[in-house]
């Protein structure tokens, strides 16, 4: 009979970040759910959020903290699984600059990610209590970074926004070694937040026939987490092979999974509870101009139905 | 016989910024069929404005204008006159036969008279075998006889010409002057002919209209006695240099008055 | 849907309104040259308006005009920040670097005919080309702040003026150049008298082309590295955080300065090349 | 507001020196200077490889143990290309040419970049630049056709009509000075989220450009024949569809030929930066951003290249085009 | 006394892409101070090229041609001749009085100097008051005066004229050329006038060069027996009739011979 119809939006271009979802669509873990998944690729200008509210996708992958910004703007987004256990942001710095530690930054310049990235650097800074102003010698000069590590080599910034998986293992492709540099995992600074999680519309759950998709969706992805973190040279491979661009290479693409799989290691797709107040916490305690992700706390954004479903009968 | 363009007490203002201007005033004139008529005068006297009134290009503010009986602008459009521009305005992406085929086309003429049409007005003008040449293929002159062709082209009674062969050098202009003569005695057409040289107006006309400047208005109006048989040198004959004479008179005239 | 019917309604009357001035008895004047447009862009603004209430388009996919222009009132301070970093620091310092040089290039292109005819055809390649795609490398290069985007602009209003400048220069009538030749003037007499004036039709269109290039070029460049301040900045940060209003806000500041920017250039057009035929009144 | 002269001034330029090109005598004439333009642009850029990599260079033989100046990285840090080559000429020559992530990548990496792209990969593979350079102009051509109709459109009712005339054209203007940079990635998301995606978003962003010049020189086009050829129609009793058919559409056609060159170069513009939202899809400026999210010039630099080159040929195209058409046409 | 211009066998051959063209052949004619010679002749037979060899503007490929006892590019760098151009040519960015001053700014004439001879040649041709118009505020003929003005400005002997009334009309036309008789009798300079019409030539000229083409070539020089003084009807004389009839002739013998 006919497949069901899913449309997956992922917050940035195919690469193993999202390896569990290709490797689903690649090893048939969807059509045994009956499911018709299309994965969009997101790129760097395109806002999820945005992109299910006007109803171009299902179901999208994003983080917490623009998860919940997307909420209180009106975009009634539900947290519905949560592959991700751990995050891999951290800010990457060079030791020979003498940056050592969170002392050290007043005065320089660090190289942060916006679009929705930026919530934790703020949080991070507010609990620091340095000015991001940059104006005077207490306070950091902020630069907003392009998704590379150019800043870093071309000493335009003496610390940079790395993920685990991606940018650190470029400057180490570029010739610097770990010995060299300094990071700054923002969870062990204690201002994490859970990245790539699944999230969908509030209304959507109401019906019977969505949440069931769900289940299935879920329940197929998780599968190909798992099966991509015990097969990381396959799964880089199918990535590679979905991507358009050709610029992917295998080599990157298994030291990324290698890496995501540390991520997605502990979890078994539902939302740590603990985990998500400790990121609501972290939001409300660092509201700014710069950093309006949420003033008040949320209701409903998360929910354990759907995994509680999918997972159930595995377990 | 009623004349073929009656003129009375015409009048034109123009209005631009710079104020209004005077193009035709108090302009009355009858012009019979078959007639050859001359208007000349110096520069901003109305020559080419009266001609498109009589076109129907422009609308009168004051006085009345029949041409065949009928307003001006309901000849327009009952195809009553061809029109030759002071350029020859050949469309440069058409051929010399497709430029003459111009008008048929939009009058609706059918693909058989069309071709016709083409080939005998290209035979008039002497211009035979050139049908499938671009414009700037031809010369000046060529040129000027192909943007007769196309105005005699749908047989209207009427010709009306605005300095047809004022960019043309004087010796092409001299053969052209012979010709169109002799187009005129072939069709009996009625002609309306503006120029600025004193002897074309003389070696053409049957009829003189003499204009002057600021208000544009006719100044004089010379009958030839010229037979109609007029070889090139009868330019050089007494009776030629009077009229001339006469003419230059009134042009001197028409200026100081102004 | 009743106040999708009252937006096509509105664009019904605000064109019947225009028929009425463009065809009736004010045609020619100044003031309905102006309300026009104006009446127009009103039109437009109004059934957007209505479009969005109507159809309840969500916040973030687009927002209405009313709540824009709240925005921009309630953020002028950042957005006067933004248009200072973009447009006179990044934009208009590339836009005179950019088109001061490529005007001494075209001179000197100009004196040596054979760096003419090599870097003429060079130049209008180069012109024709994508030049959009170099930001991210020179933001590589000259770093994330106002200086990378000078850069951009530079490159891109570098060929479209050097071209227009070459062309400008050798657009004198041969009877202009011979009459400076009767009175045996010398190469730089000739230029100064006879050349520089005669190119500034095509230099100005230059210059005017250049606007538009160096908004785009400014813009484009903050996508790729700046600092927390920018309109190019602002847009992408704000997309990020779903706050639609603030980019419009930031997109009708971009608007805003390069028309004022194309009609300051017009204008000194206007008074500079007053002689050429489509400037006469 | 605008001129004929400036139309032809901008872009139109590929197409002239194409047709000077042609002629035998022109060729010479302009072969030489242009080919020493460019051996200058060239010898320039390896130059300028040296102090541009040295930075890099420096480093690598650091690490190698090779001495440098100044020894320490710290010290390094913060000096110039330039002055870091001066210091370290021999380490600094030997390493500009071969780097893998170089700052300024060599010509000659980049040509056989461009080899590998293109020869050395079939047509279907996604690391063919043939293959993205197709998807790009695909995108291209899609846009410019719609905004060349639309330009077309738009500028025969500002010919006919003035309310048209004083109210679309001066916000045609004003449509240009909006930077369709930041616009691009909402129009890809608002249409990404109605279901449409691929090509014709980035189609609809080329239209956006390309409209506008095709507007300017069709009005002046259209509005090109003298009062004395539109008299002529006049006299024979025509109707606006005849005089439209017969006489301005025709008259136009040199300009249009124009605005079309512009217009393809403003297309293809607008199709790569319609692609640089979406930097996962396919495309050169997909390429483009993919080369920067890596660190590789090399593809950057390819992938320029590419539409450069893409540029040239559809200009040269038209402007073959434009000869066969207006040569027919008897207009040149 | 030796001629102002001396041009002896001249020759000139433009080398184009399709094949040569031989504009001047073996073209011999004196010059004397102070006399008004007139070229005629059709369409492409070589008038402006000759004037422009004379001013230096072209150089021939065969022949020797004196000025002033030097040769033509001498001539020009020592600034012997004013030029006026067909079209008047007045630099549309520069006021009247900015194009006549012009000329002097770059001979390098002190301000006094030039703001006197502005003045006094805007009174020579009448122009007075127009100082401060710009070109394309004034009539074709007012800026055909003006150019004329410019190139008597810094007051050379000679004055080269390649068809300077060829875009005005007749009556304007006739105005400018008695004008320009009593300037010359004015100034005695020496006097070289292109024209296409023959009464003009006749008009004004002492002498009277005929040219024909294909190759360029003086066909006939006509010495005019007429008075220096010379009202504007004396061309309704028996003899000015005599010497035009003279003219055409030759220049119908030339057509013919080509
Ligand atoms: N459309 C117009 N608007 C305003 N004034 C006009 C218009 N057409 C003609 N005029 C003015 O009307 C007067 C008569 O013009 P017209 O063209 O009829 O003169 P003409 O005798 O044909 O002159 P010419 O010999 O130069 O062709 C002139 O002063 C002219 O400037
Ligand atoms: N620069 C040039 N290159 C090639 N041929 C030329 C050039 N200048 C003139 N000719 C040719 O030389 C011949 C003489 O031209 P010239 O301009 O002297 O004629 P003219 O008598 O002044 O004609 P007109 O009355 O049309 O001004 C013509 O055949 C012309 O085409
Ligand atoms: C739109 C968007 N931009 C950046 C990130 C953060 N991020 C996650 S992985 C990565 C680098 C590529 O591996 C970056 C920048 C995001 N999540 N979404
Ligand atoms: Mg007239
Ligand atoms: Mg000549």
């Amino acid at each position: 009979q006919d497949m069901d119809e899913v449309v997956l939006q992922l917050k940035w271009v195919t690469q193993a970040q999202f390896a569990g979802y290709y490797v689903a669509e690649d090893q048939g873990f969807y059509e045994d759910e009956n499911l018709d998944v299309t994965i969009k690729p997101g790129g760097p200008d395109i806002a999820p959020e945005q992109v299910i509210a006007g109803g171009g996708a299902d179901v999208i992958v994003t983080w917490m903290a623009a998860g919940l910004a997307a909420r209180e703007r009106g975009v009634p987004l539900v947290n519905i699984a949560q592959p991700f256990a751990t995050g891999g942001l951290q800010l990457t710095c060079l030791k020979e600059t003498g940056v050592e530690s969170p002392e050290d930054f007043p005065g320089r310049t660090l190289g942060v990610w916006f679009f929705g990235n930026e919530y934790p650097f703020y949080a991070w800074m507010a609990q620091l209590g340095i000015d991001t102003d940059g104006a005077d010698e207490d306070g950091v000069t902020v630069l907003k970074q392009a998704f590379n590590v150019d800043p870093l080599l071309q000493g335009q910034a003496d610390c940079i926004s790395t993920m685990t998986y991606n940018e650190y293992g470029q400057i180490l492709d570029a010739g610097y070694t770990e010995e060299e540099l300094v990071n700054f995992n923002y969870l062990e600074e204690g201002v994490g937040m859970l990245e790539d999680g699944l999230y969908v519309l509030e209304e959507d759950l109401e019906d019977e026939a969505f949440r069931d998709r769900m289940e299935r969706f879920v329940r197929a992805s998780m599968k190909g987490w798992k099966w991509a973190e015990e097969n990381p040279e396959e799964a880089a491979q199918i990535v590679v092979d979905n991507d358009m661009t050709g610029a992917q290479t295998l080599d990157h693409q298994v030291y990324m999974m290698g890496e995501v799989a540390k991520l997605t290691e502990g979890s078994d797709g539902s939302l740590d509870e603990a985990d998500y107040r400790q990121t609501v916490e972290t939001l409300l305690s660092a509201i700014s101009e710069e950093n309006p992700a949420i003033t008040e706390e949320p209701e409903g954004a998360w929910t354990h139905d759907i995994t509680d479903e999918a997972l159930g009968g595995e377990s | 016989m009623t004349p073929v363009v009656s003129a009375h007490a015409l009048d034109l203002t123009f209005q631009t910024t710079d104020g209004a201007v005077h193009a035709l005033k108090d302009v009355s004139l009858d012009i019979g069929a078959g007639e050859f008529v001359s208007f000349i005068g110096p520069s901003g006297c109305g020559k080419t404005t009266f001609l498109r009134c009589v076109a129907g290009l422009e609308t009168p503010t004051g006085g009345t204008l029949a041409v065949n009986g009928m307003s001006a602008d309901a000849a327009r459009r009952a195809r009553a006159y061809g029109y030759v521009f002071q350029a020859a305005g050949l469309y440069p992406w058409r051929t010399i036969g497709g430029n003459i085929r111009l008008p048929l086309e939009i009058m609706g003429f059918s693909e058989d008279e069309k071709a016709r049409r083409v080939r005998e007005t290209l035979e008039l003008v002497d211009l035979a075998g050139f049908e499938k040449k671009y414009p700037w293929q031809l010369s000046g002159g060529m040129q000027q006889r192909a943007s007769i062709a196309r105005a005699l082209s749908f047989d209207a009674g009427i010709l009306l010409m605005d300095e047809p062969f004022g960019a043309l050098d004087e010796i092409v202009r001299d053969r052209l002057n012979e010709e169109l003569l002799a187009l005129w005695a072939r069709t009996g057409k009625t002609m309306l002919f503006v120029t600025h040289s004193i002897p074309e107006a003389v070696y053409l006309s049957t009829k003189i209209v003499v204009m002057s400047p600021r208000p544009g208005r006719i100044s004089d109006v010379i009958e030839s006695p010229l037979p109609k048989e007029r070889p090139l040198d009868i330019r050089d004959s007494r009776e030629f240099i009077e009229i001339a004479h006469r003419v230059r008179e009134g042009l001197r005239a028409g200026m100081e008055a102004a | 849907m009743g106040l999708v019917m009252l937006a096509l309604l509105l664009w019904a009357l605000g064109w019947a309104a225009n028929a009425a001035l463009a065809n009736g008895p004010a045609r020619g004047t100044a003031a309905a040259r102006l309300a026009v447009p104006l009446i127009f862009g009103a039109t437009l603004l109004g059934m957007w308006e209505l479009v969005v209430r109507g159809l309840e388009v969500p916040l973030v996919i687009l927002p209405a005009p009313s709540v824009i222009a709240e925005t921009f009132a309630a953020r002028t301070g950042t957005l006067w920040e933004d248009f200072v970093q973009t447009f006179l620091k990044g934009a208009l310092s590339g836009y005179a670097i950019g088109c001061v040089a490529a005007f001494a290039v075209a001179i000197v292109a100009d004196r040596f005919d054979f760096l003419r005819r090599g870097l003429l055809p060079v130049g209008n390649f180069m012109a024709a080309l994508p030049i959009v795609g170099t930001a991210p490398i020179l933001v590589m290069w000259f770093g994330f702040d106002w200086e990378s985007k000078a850069a951009v602009v530079v490159v891109m209003v570098f060929f479209p003026m050097l071209v227009n400048t070459v062309a400008g220069l050798a657009d004198t009538g041969a009877m202009q150049r011979d009459l400076m030749r009767t009175y045996g003037a010398s190469y730089l007499q000739t230029l100064v008298k006879l050349r520089l004036p005669a190119a500034m039709p095509f230099v100005f269109n230059g210059l005017k082309i250049s606007t538009t290039l160096a908004l785009i070029g400014a813009i484009v460049a903050e996508f790729f590295g700046s600092p927390i301040r920018g309109v190019g900045f602002r847009i992408s940060t704000s997309v990020g955080q779903l706050a639609l209003d603030m980019v419009w806000a930031e997109i009708a500041v971009a608007a805003l300065a390069g028309t004022l920017f194309y009609g300051a250039i017009a204008a000194i057009e206007k008074r500079v090349t007053f002689w050429h035929p489509s400037h006469r009144s | 507001m605008t001129r004929a002269a400036p139309i032809a001034a901008q872009g139109a330029g590929v197409g002239r020196s194409g047709r000077v090109a042609l002629r035998a005598k022109g060729m010479a004439h302009t072969l030489l200077p242009v080919m020493t333009v460019l051996a200058a642009i060239l010898a320039l850029w390896y130059l300028a490889c040296i102090p541009m990599n040295a930075g890099q260079s420096v480093l690598t033989a650091a690490r190698a143990d090779v001495a440098v100046s100044p020894e320490s990285a710290s010290d390094r840090r913060g000096m110039s290309g330039l002055a870091l080559a001066l210091r370290n000429p021999g380490v600094a020559v030997a390493g500009a040419y071969g780097q893998d992530r170089a700052r300024l990548p060599a010509p000659h990496q980049v040509a056989a970049e461009l080899w590998a792209g293109t020869v050395g990969e079939p047509v279907s593979s996604n690391r063919s630049l043939i293959w993205h350079g197709w998807v790009t102009m695909s995108a291209t051509l899609l846009g410019f056709v719609f905004g060349t109709a639309l330009g077309v459109l738009l500028a025969i009712g500002i010919v006919h009509s003035r309310v048209m005339d004083m109210s679309v054209m001066p916000w045609a203007i004003v449509s240009q000075t909006v930077p369709i940079i930041a616009i691009a990635p909402m129009i890809i998301v608002v249409l990404y989220s109605v279901g449409i995606q691929g090509i014709v978003p980035k189609a609809v962003i080329s239209a956006y450009l390309s409209f506008f010049p095709v507007v300017v020189g069709m009005v002046t086009g259209l509005r090109s024949p003298g009062s004395m050829q539109l008299d002529l129609l006049a006299t024979y009793g025509a109707s606006r569809l005849q005089v439209l058919t017969k006489l301005r559409l025709p008259a136009s056609m040199p300009y249009l030929f124009a605005s079309l060159k512009i217009g393809i170069a403003a297309s293809l513009i607008g199709a790569i930066v319609g692609e640089l939202p979406t930097g996962a899809s396919a495309g050169l400026g997909a390429r483009l951003l993919a080369g920067s999210y890596y660190g590789q010039t090399e593809q950057i630099w390819a992938a320029l290249f590419a539409a450069a080159i893409l540029a040239a040929l559809s200009v040269g195209l038209l402007g073959a085009l434009e000869r066969a058409l207006l040569g027919r046409m008897g207009m040149r």
